[in-house]
């Protein structure tokens, strides 16, 4: 882990309301794994708090991540400008790969929104001998990134593209008609969506990880801030940026 | 160029150390940061028994500051003593453990397990605690009870004795006084100051006990003011605490009148702002002619001409 | 909608209000603001004498918020009669007079002469004044002080008298319940906190003296967990303020308990601050499907199952 | 007065130190006089209040200002970019021309820094009958700024351009050499500075104003922030957003 100063390679639009932000770093491209993120400090002095990004992409020297303007921190990185640094920390957290295990054999991606953002990354390094299927879950279309991903399916809420209704709907529907083999689950996005996916997971008796989103004060185990209540075991509560992002969503009392 | 500092027999080798719940225990960030160039680190607050901490939300963001509510989360000190102390060893700093308690008894036994180990220097005594007996009202805005903890820890110790106040109350320099004269080695000030956030949408708390801990740059001009109202006051070394960021605030606080300052949000910015106020501490003395970091303690210069009666605001 | 709000036999358009100190005597900026679309224009702290105030410098910016020390530079209660009063006549809006004094018997004093004047159309009390008696230690800080000034002033007016109360002391509720048992129709709060910055390179305080007043958005989580305390404690409505800078900010001290809530550091930087205040608010209720701004008032939904006891920081 | 939200025409360095912001306002072109400043809201949320500056110059519906970067203001406001929005509030305080009445022949102008600002409006808009011979002083060539004043005069500290000393210096020399017709002063820069200038001008009975600098919260009379005191007088202070921020400096207590 370190932190860095680094330049902003570009700043782009991938949908009218998504953007990808690119910047160098030797270090990030060579150690970040699929499902970390890194810490960003966006402004000098505003925002005071980092934000934290899931990687998106990781091509030679180059590490991007992918975000809407919602609020305060992503509205000062919209207008970052080629050229310009920013002051980022990571990788943090643990990463899909070393947390599954080699028991499946199709690998189910679900993204709701922007938390579609770890499996581009993901896609790229997955072992070579795993089929997947990657569900996408947006309000409309402009919040549907699909590059880079593997046979892909997409739910709308207004139907705007692919199927219209939630992402677990579309699941739902496609299980019905397609069998996979041995699938894992894994997730990211709203943590609503998440609980309802994974009780779907369960029911078919498959395996199903998460990255889960909080509220983060330091994104390091520093602060404490940002805990999740677990469902029994040694612990209560454990901490997303550290123990987490990704945990089995059965061990989580959603 | 001295930059080192005593408090008691304890020399630590800088003016900066870390402030307790915002650096874990020490051991969480050696690759971000070598925690060998700082004078020391405050643990995390220690009690008794391992304590879960409270609900999610526990942080919230506010305008330059943030609110917890974390709930003093710790692994007990029994934990602390096996597990973390021995990390400890390969560093060369001071460790201060900060204790946290819910009686004056539980304050006393904790203190006694952590004075038996040589690796721990000192102690910060953190009064920002419900004390249970009184159905949860704060030890630290009651005097008597602030007197009776300092002294009931200073028969049990001979190490550096710090008593962490709060600023929640009238007038801090009254519970500054109170350590002094049972003993204390030093105050450090401020812990949080008591806050509050909504989200309007929801029309809930943002974080999950309602209120929480305001800290961070927005509260720096309040610590500064009760930092200056303590050195004003006591004779025992001032710790200044509260929003500190950069090498500039820390000289803040020393103009005014802290001995030594504890980073504290700052690290979940920037880890290593501790090294870098040291450096910069460092360089502004040299720069302005101060061959003693302590030369440049309470160096301010007030308006004499203004009285009390005349300064309203 | 309902925006109104009644104070005793005064009817409040709506529910915002300009903060003293912050908007002059209200004739300032007629070309920028429509004050007729305020709830009330609470004055500068009138005092007996004019006071020429503190010297220079009085404000300095800090991590969004500000420090000051006017000193209550006003024009006196004299020539607030002759010369400020007729000129609001022409604005539909009510006027609270706040008063400042260094004893019991000047805030009388300067209560009476208003209290006579048919435009004055209530009272808030600044009880942040030094007390000339008691060397110059706040009136504020005093519980018994603030119910003797209540009490006194109660007998002299049926006007909504308005106790303002200082957030630097430990219980703000008990200040709040002592007014409500002296007969006030309710309290604001809070008033700045007490804060400090230095010039590093002068070493000099950044404002003449030393300490000052802390206001803006850096204060609104304090302000927020004192109006919690207090609506806790009393019957009486509590007017909210700190660091309200948009109508996001008023809504959350809705939420929390809020009945009323003013302006203050926000209008220097937008004057017309309020006005897109009360703007908002309207929208916001709407959009819930509150029909009565007060309807809004004190639904905050808090997380039950956190007893006090438990709630460490 | 108004506050208005205008769109920024261009922003230009006019020494390597010194940047012109000029942006679109027919209200302010057509209202504002030279000596009045304009409060600038340079950040959304930071830094908290506005920053005053002087209406540097007005062409057709456009006004500039000029300033240096020194702080957390002065840094947002030089990254602005052509197209985006400020916020701005004036014109606020008094001017010259209202100030001083028709009782001088030669106007005397004296910038220090920064402090030039006022005065390329100012020899743009004085009365044609009037000579002007503009002091202008700085630490070094980068600070000195002369497009569209008259008769000027350079000292710079460090000598890297015209006299090499003060301001002060430089104008003693001149007027020990140079006869200048019923002076009047006109002074804008470090008070220090203008302090040292007063003098002088009382000292050979030439009538001096002088545009004073003081920290704002408001800008418009709201706080009694930026008191300066007076030398006797009915009052003890004055406002200088207000009641100035033009004085005579025989008035002022310095
Ligand atoms: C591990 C991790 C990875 C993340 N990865 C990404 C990522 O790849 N891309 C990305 O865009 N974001 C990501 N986030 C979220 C991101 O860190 C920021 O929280 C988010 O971008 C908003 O920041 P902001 O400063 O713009 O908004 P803020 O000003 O901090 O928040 C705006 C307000 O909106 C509310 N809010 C926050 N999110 C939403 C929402 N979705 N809908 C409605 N209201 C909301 C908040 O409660 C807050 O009050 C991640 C978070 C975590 C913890
Ligand atoms: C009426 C009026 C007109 C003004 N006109 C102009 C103008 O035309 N152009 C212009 O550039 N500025 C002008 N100023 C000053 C301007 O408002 C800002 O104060 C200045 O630009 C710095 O703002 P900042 O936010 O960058 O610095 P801040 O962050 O507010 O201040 C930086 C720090 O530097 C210190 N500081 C401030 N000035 C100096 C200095 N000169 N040297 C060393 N330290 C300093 C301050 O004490 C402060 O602590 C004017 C001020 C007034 C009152
Ligand atoms: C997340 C967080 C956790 C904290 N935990 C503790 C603690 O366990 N014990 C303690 O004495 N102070 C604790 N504090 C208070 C800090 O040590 C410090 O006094 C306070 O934050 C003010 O300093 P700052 O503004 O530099 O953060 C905590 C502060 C924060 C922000
Ligand atoms: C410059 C300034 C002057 C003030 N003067 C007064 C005053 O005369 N009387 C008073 O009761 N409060 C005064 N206040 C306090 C405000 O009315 C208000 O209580 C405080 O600033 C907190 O609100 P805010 O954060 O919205 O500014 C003043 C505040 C400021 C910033
Ligand atoms: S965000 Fe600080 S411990 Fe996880
Ligand atoms: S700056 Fe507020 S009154 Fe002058």
């Amino acid at each position: 882990m370190k932190q860095e100063i680094v330049p902003i390679h570009s700043l782009e639009f991938l949908s009218k309301e998504i953007l990808e932000l690119t910047f160098i770093s030797e270090y990030l491209a060579s150690t970040a794994k699929p499902g970390q993120f890194i810490n960003i400090r966006v402004g000098d002095n505003f925002p005071l708090l980092r934000r934290p990004f899931s990687i998106f992409n990781v091509d030679e020297n180059r590490v991007s991540i992918v975000f809407n303007v919602i609020g305060t921190g992503t509205k000062v990185l919209a207008r970052k400008q080629k050229g310009e640094t920013i002051d980022v920390l990571g990788p943090c957290g643990n990463d899909f790969l070393s947390f599954v295990d080699d028991s499946f054999d199709t690998a189910v991606f679900v993204a709701g929104g922007i938390g579609v953002a770890p499996f581009r990354f993901l896609t790229k390094k997955l072992y070579n001998n795993k089929q997947i299927v990657t569900f996408l879950g947006g309000r409309h279309k402009e919040q549907i990134i699909a590059s880079g991903l593997q046979n892909i399916k997409i739910a709308t809420d207004d139907g705007s593209q692919g199927f219209k209704g939630t992402v677990l709907d579309l699941i739902k529907d496609d299980f019905s008609k397609n069998m996979y083999k041995r699938p894992r689950f894994f997730l990211c996005g709203p943590t609503r969506m998440m609980k309802a996916v994974s009780e779907f997971a369960t029911g078919i008796g498959a395996d199903c990880c998460a990255s889960m989103e909080c509220d983060m004060a330091c994104g390091i185990g520093l602060c404490q801030g940002c805990n999740i209540e677990m469902n029994g075991g040694d612990k209560k509560y454990r901490l997303v940026c550290k123990e987490g992002t990704i945990f089995e969503t059965k061990n989580l009392k959603f | 160029m001295i930059e080192s500092f005593k408090i008691g027999d304890v020399e630590f080798k800088n003016r900066i150390l870390v402030a307790s719940g915002t650096f874990g225990y020490g051991d969480e960030v050696p690759d971000l940061v070598d925690i060998s160039k700082l004078g020391g680190v405050v643990t995390k607050s220690l009690s008794m028994k391992p304590r879960d901490g409270n609900p999610n939300p526990r942080i919230t963001e506010t305008a330059s500051g943030m609110l917890n509510s974390i709930g003093l989360a710790n692994i007990g000190v029994q934990k602390y003593i096996s597990d973390k102390l021995p990390v400890l060893k390969k560093y060369d700093t001071k460790i201060v453990a900060n204790i946290a308690a819910s009686s004056v008894d539980e304050y006393c036994k904790v203190l006694e397990l952590l004075d038996a180990q040589q690796r721990v220097h000192g102690f910060e005594i953190n009064v920002s605690c419900p004390n249970v007996k009184e159905g949860g009202l704060s030890f630290g805005t009651d005097v008597k009870l602030v007197s009776l903890i300092t002294k009931e820890l200073r028969q049990r110790t001979r190490k550096p004795l710090i008593i962490k106040l709060t600023p929640n109350v009238t007038h801090i320099s009254e519970f500054a006084r109170a350590c002094e004269a049972e003993g204390a080695d030093a105050v450090s000030l401020i812990n949080t100051v008591i806050g509050m956030a909504v989200n309007i949408h929801k029309r809930t708390p943002k974080i999950a006990t309602t209120t929480g801990g305001l800290s961070g740059p927005a509260i720096k001009p309040i610590a500064l003011a009760k930092v200056y109202e303590t050195v004003n006051a006591v004779k025992i070394p001032v710790i200044g605490i509260g929003g500190i960021v950069s090498w500039e605030d820390a000289v803040e606080f020393f103009i005014v009148g802290a001995s030594m300052v504890q980073i504290g949000t700052a690290n979940f910015i920037n880890p290593a702002t501790g090294i870098t106020v040291a450096e910069g501490v460092k360089k502004y003395c040299e720069n302005n002619g101060f061959d003693d970091v302590g030369r440049l303690v309470r160096t301010l210069q007030t308006n004499k001409t203004i009285s009390i009666v005349d300064s309203w605001l």
